[in-house]
C-alpha cells in the first residue's frame, strides 16, 4: 500500500517549552504527526562566554564557567582548573586532589538525579521526579555545608579550593551515601521498570556507535551506544587512577543498544558508579592545607593547552590560549551537550514528535553550556 | 477594557468589592514556565518537594493562556528579548511579572561584557517584583511571590484611576 | 408522572444557570483588552511560518471513519443491553447476526493495513522498528 | 602511535603543504589552508592514523591587525592517540575548506567559528549563525569588535571604563 505522503507543516517546538530543558528552538517539519527534519536554533541563551574570559583575570573566569553548565558547575571547575595547572605546572597537595575528585562525584550524582527526574517528566511521570528532587536537595545541603552555594560555587580555584572541608565532613557524607544506596532501588521500581516508560523508550531514537562518533557526542550518550570511552580512564587526570570503578556501557537492556532505555541505564548506573568512588575516596582524605599551593599572582607561560575531562554530560574540554598577561587570550568551552545535540537532526528522521520529544530528553542537554 | 472595570468613584461597595476581587486573584496566580538559566533550576527546585510552590497556590503552567504570573528565570538575551515581550503580550489580563535573579534584573554577571545580553528585563517587559540573587535561594524566590501576592490584593481594579 | 419532567426541567436550568452567570460575571469584571500580538496564534514565543491548514495524511481521516463505524455500533448496543434479560432467544441472535457483519467489515479493514496506525519510515530503525526502516530514506542525504 | 610518527607520516604524505614554525608545541602541526580537504580525509581513512573524533575547532584572534587562526583537535578512539592541526587565514577574508562532510559535528563547529570569527569555510552545506541572531552585525570574538548599539529599537549600553552606564 503506497504511503500517501500528507504536505509538510513548519511547528515551532519554540524557545519556550516545557520539555526543552531551557531556551532551545526546534524547528520542525512534520505532516502532523511523523517528522521529517528537525532545524534547532540556538543561541538564545548565548552570554557571550568566550568574550567575557578575554576581558577578565584567570582567577574571575571560574564564576563564568559555573553558569556555563549550571548543573555540574563543579566539574566545570574542575575541567577549567586541571587545563589551568596543566598549563602552569602546578602541584596540587593530596588533599586538595581528594576533595575535588569528591566534590566532583558528589555533583555527577546532583547532575543525574535531575536528569532523570526531568527526563520521567518528559515521559510522563511525575513523581520521580519529585523522588530524585528531594535526595538532590540532600547533596545540595552537602554543597552548602562545605561551600555556602547550592547550585553555582566557585569553589575549585586554580591550584587549590577555596574552603577547607568542615570537620565531620566524612561522616556527614558517609551518612547521606547510606541514606541514599536503598534509594536508587526505589528510583528502579518508579521508574526503570515501569511498563509505561519501557515502551515510549526502548528501541527509540537508536544512534549507532559510528554515527555517534562522527557526531562527536560523548559521555553517557556515546557509552549507551556501546562505545567505553571515558575520559576519568582514558585521559586520567587528577587522581582517578587511584580508584577502581567500571565504565557501564549500553546493555541493550530492553531494547537494541544505543536507543533511549540505554542512555537512561547507563546514567543510573553511573550514579552507582560515582557512589562506589565516593566510598572509596571518603576513606582516605589525607590532611593538610588546600590554600598552599595557591599561586599569588596567575601568570601562565606563553602557549597553550587543551584538556578534556568528564562532566555528567560528556568531554567537556578547555582550550586556554595565553600570552603571559594575567588575562587570558582565549578560553574556547567545548561543551559535550553541543555536541549531543548536533544529531537530534538525523537521529528522529521518521519518528513521531512525541518520541522526538522522549529523544531529547534522553540526551540531556543543558541549554547554559551550548549557547556559553 | 472590562465593562465595569475603572467606571467607580471610590465608595464602600466598590472597595470591598475590590477587596475581594485582590483577594481572589491573589491567592493562587499560576506561574508561567518561563526558566532560561540557572535560575530556572533554583525555581525548580523551589516548586519540589522540599520548598513546594503549591502550599501558597502556586502551580506551573507551561502556556502563557492559562497563566498570571510570568517569573523570568534567567539571563534574558537579545535574541530572546523579542520573545519575552511577546510572550508577555499573549498573557490573559491580569497579569504580573517577577524578574528572579540578578540577570534578569540588571544583566547581572553579563553586564560589563555580555554584547548579547539585555541589561534588566525591564526593557522589555513592566516588572512586578524583583527578586535579587545569582541564583536567588527557593526563599528568596517565595519571599518574592508573598511580596506579590500582597501587591495583588492591594490592587483596585474596580475604581477609577484617579488620573 | 409529571413529577419527573419537574426535577428534569430543574436540572436542565441549574445547569444553563451554572454556566452562564460565571461567563456574564466574567463579561463584566475581567479586564478585556485585545491587542494584535495576544490575539495572535501562541507558538512557544515564535511567529508560526505557514499554516496548519496543510492537507493532511489520508490515514487520519480512514481511522476517524472506522472509529464512527464501530462507536454507533455500540450505540445500537446499548438499549439492546438495557432489556436483555426481557428479552428471548431471538433478540440475542438478531443482535448476533448485526454483529457478525460489523466484524466482518472489521477483519476487511485490518487485513488492508489501516489499523496499524504507526507510519514511520525511521532512519535508524532497530528492534521492534527495524521492519519500518524505509529504503528510501537512507537514499536522501541527511 | 607517538605523536612524532604521526607528524611523520603527514608530512611526507604532503609535504609541501606544511609549515615549519619554531614556537608549537610538541602536539601542533601547521599546515596550509589549500589541501586542507585532501589531508583530512586521508587523516580519517588512513588505517594506522584513523581519526575518527574531531574533538574541537577553536577559532582564534591572533592580535588586533595579525591573522586568524582555526586550531582542530582530533582524536583517534582506535589508536588512542591524539593531534592538534593550525591553520592560518590572512585577516580580511578568511577562507578554508569545510571538513563537515568528513565529520558530522564539523557542520555546527564551523558554523560556531564563522558566527564568532567570520571564518569562511567553503563547501559548507549551510554556514549560518548558530549563536548570534541571524542579522546580527559584526563578528564577537574578534579583538577589534565594537558592540552594536540598537538592536530591533532595545539600547544596549555601553560601558565605559571611567563613568558608568553611558
Amino acid at each position: 500500500m503506497g504511503v500517501v505522503k500528507g504536505d509538510q507543516m513548519v511547528l515551532n517546538i519554540g524557545p519556550q517549552h516545557p520539555s526543552t530543558h531551557g531556551v532551545l528552538r526546534l524547528e520542525v517539519m512534520t505532516d502532523g504527526e511523523i517528522v521529517s527534519q528537525i532545524r534547532p536554533h540556538l543561541g538564545y541563551l548565548h552570554r557571550c562566554f568566550e568574550k567575557h574570559s578575554e576581558n577578565v583575570t584567570y582567577e574571575q573566569v571560574i564564576p563564568f564557567t559555573d553558569r556555563c553548565d549550571y548543573l555540574a558547575s563543579m566539574n566545570s571547575n574542575f575541567g577549567y582548573v586541571v587545563a589551568m595547572e596543566e598549563l602552569m605546572e602546578i602541584k596540587i597537595p593530596e588533599r586538595v586532589e581528594y576533595i575535588r575528585v569528591i566534590m566532583g562525584e558528589l555533583n555527577r550524582i546532583a547532575s543525574h538525579l535531575l536528569a532523570l527526574g526531568v527526563y520521567g517528566l518528559d515521559i510522563g511521570a511525575f513523581t520521580p521526579f519529585l523522588y530524585m528532587l528531594r535526595d538532590r536537595e540532600r547533596i545540595l545541603d552537602i554543597f552548602e555545608y562545605t561551600c555556602g552555594a547550592r547550585l553555582l560555587y566557585n569553589y575549585m580555584w586554580v591550584g587549590g579550593v577555596s574552603h577547607d572541608l568542615p570537620k565531620d565532613f566524612e561522616t556527614i557524607c558517609i551518612d547521606f551515601l547510606d541514606y541514599f544506596e536503598p534509594q536508587i532501588k526505589e528510583y528502579n521500581n518508579l521508574l526503570s521498570y515501569n511498563k509505561i516508560f519501557v515502551e515510549r523508550t526502548a528501541d527509540v531514537g537508536v544512534i549507532p556507535a559510528d554515527v555517534a562518533v562522527s557526531y562527536g557526542v560523548t559521555g553517557p550518550n556515546l557509552r549507551a551506544s556501546g562505545v567505553k570511552w571515558d575520559v576519568r580512564k582514558d585521559e586520567p587526570y587528577s587522581i582517578y587512577e587511584k580508584f577502581d570503578f567500571d565504565v557501564p556501557t549500553g546493555t541493550a537492556e530492553f531494547g537494541t543498544l544505543g536507543d533511549c532505555y540505554d542512555r537512561y541505564w547507563v546514567r543510573m548506573l553511573e550514579i552507582e558508579e560515582s557512589v562506589k568512588i565516593l566510598r572509596q575516596a571518603l576513606k582516605e582524605v589525607p590532611s593538610g592545607d588546600v590554600h598552599q599551593a595557591l599561586p599569588k599572582k596567575i601568570r601562565p607561560p606563553i602557549g597553550s593547552v587543551y584538556r578534556r575531562t568528564e562532566s555528567p554530560r560528556g568531554d567537556l574540554g578547555y582550550y586556554i590560549v595565553s600570552d603571559g598577561t594575567p588575562v587570558p587570550s582565549r578560553v574556547k568551552m567545548r561543551s559535550p551537550a553541543f555536541t549531543a545535540l548536533s544529531c537530534l537532526d538525523e537521529v528522529s528522521r521518521g519518528w513521531m514528535i512525541s518520541d522526538v520529544i522522549a529523544i531529547l530528553g534522553s540526551l540531556d542537554i543543558v541549554l547554559g553550556e551550548i549557547d556559553r | 477594557m472590562g465593562v465595569l472595570e475603572n467606571k467607580f468613584k471610590d465608595n464602600v461597595i466598590v472597595a470591598s468589592m475590590d477587596k475581594l476581587l485582590g483577594w481572589a486573584r491573589s491567592t493562587s496566580p499560576w506561574y508561567f514556565q518561563f526558566g532560561l538559566a540557572c535560575c530556572a533550576i533554583e525555581m525548580m527546585a523551589s516548586a519540589a518537594s522540599r520548598h513546594d510552590l503549591e502550599r501558597i497556590g502556586m502551580m506551573p503552567r507551561s502556556s502563557p493562556r492559562q497563566a498570571d504570573v510570568m517569573i523570568v528565570a534567567g539571563t534574558v538575551t537579545m535574541k530572546m528579548a523579542l520573545r519575552v515581550k511577546k510572550l508577555y503580550e499573549q498573557m490573559a489580563e491580569p497579569k504580573y511579572v517577577i524578574s528572579m535573579g540578578s540577570c534578569a534584573t540588571s544583566g547581572g554577571p553579563y553586564w560589563q561584557h555580555g554584547y548579547h545580553v539585555l541589561k534588566g528585563v525591564d526593557l522589555v517587559v513592566p516588572v512586578d517584583v524583583y527578586v535579587p540573587g545569582c541564583p536567588p535561594r527557593p526563599e528568596a524566590l517565595i519571599e518574592g511571590l508573598l511580596k506579590l501576592q500582597e501587591k495583588i490584593q492591594t490592587e483596585r481594579p474596580l475604581t477609577r484611576k484617579s488620573v | 408522572m409529571y413529577r419527573d419532567f419537574g426535577t428534569i426541567f430543574i436540572f436542565i436550568f441549574m445547569g444553563i444557570v451554572l454556566v452562564y452567570v460565571p461567563l456574564l460575571i466574567q463579561k463584566l469584571i475581567a479586564p478585556n483588552n485585545p491587542n494584535p500580538d495576544k490575539l495572535a496564534t501562541y507558538e512557544c514565543g515564535e511567529e508560526s511560518e505557514g499554516s496548519a491548514w496543510v492537507q493532511f495524511n489520508i490515514r487520519f481521516y480512514v481511522v476517524a471513519l472506522i472509529f464512527l463505524i464501530f462507536d454507533v455500533e455500540v450505540v445500537f448496543l446499548f438499549p439492546w443491553a438495557v432489556v436483555f434479560n426481557e428479552l428471548g432467544l431471538l433478540a440475542f441472535i438478531e443482535m448476533a447476526i448485526f454483529l457478525l457483519i460489523l466484524i466482518v467489515g472489521l477483519a476487511y479493514v485490518w487485513r488492508r493495513g489501516d489499523l496499524d496506525w504507526v507510519k514511520y519510515d525511521v532512519k535508524y530503525g532497530r528492534g521492534r522498528y527495524a521492519n519500518l526502516t524505509s529504503q528510501n530514506n537512507n537514499s536522501q542525504d541527511s | 602511535m607517538k605523536i612524532a610518527e604521526i607528524k611523520a607520516t603527514i608530512i611526507n604524505q604532503f609535504p609541501d603543504s606544511v609549515l615549519e614554525s619554531e614556537d608549537l608545541a610538541e602536539s601542533q602541526l601547521e599546515l596550509k589552508a589549500d589541501q586542507w580537504f585532501e589531508i583530512a580525509t586521508f587523516m580519517k581513512e588512513d588505517p594506522n592514523l584513523s581519526f575518527d573524533q574531531l574533538e574541537c575547532i577553536t577559532g582564534i584572534d591572533l592580535g588586533v591587525e595579525a591573522s586568524l587562526q582555526s586550531r582542530y583537535n582530533f582524536h583517534s578512539m582506535e589508536h588512542r592517540h591524539k593531534v592538534e592541526i593550525l591553520i592560518t587565514h590572512d585577516r580580511n577574508e578568511p577562507k578554508v575548506a569545510s571538513i563537515e562532510t568528513i565529520w558530522r559535528i564539523g557542520d555546527w563547529f564551523e558554523r560556531e567559528t564563522y558566527d564568532m570569527f567570520g571564518i569562511v569555510y567553503e563547501g559548507h552545506r549551510d554556514l549560518r549563525r548558530i549563536l548570534c541572531p541571524d542579522d546580527w552585525e559584526g563578528w564577537p570574538l574578534r579583538k577589534d569588535y565594537e558592540g552594536q548599539e540598537l538592536y530591533h529599537g532595545i539600547v544596549i549600553p555601553k560601558m565605559k571604563e571611567e563613568d558608568g552606564w553611558e
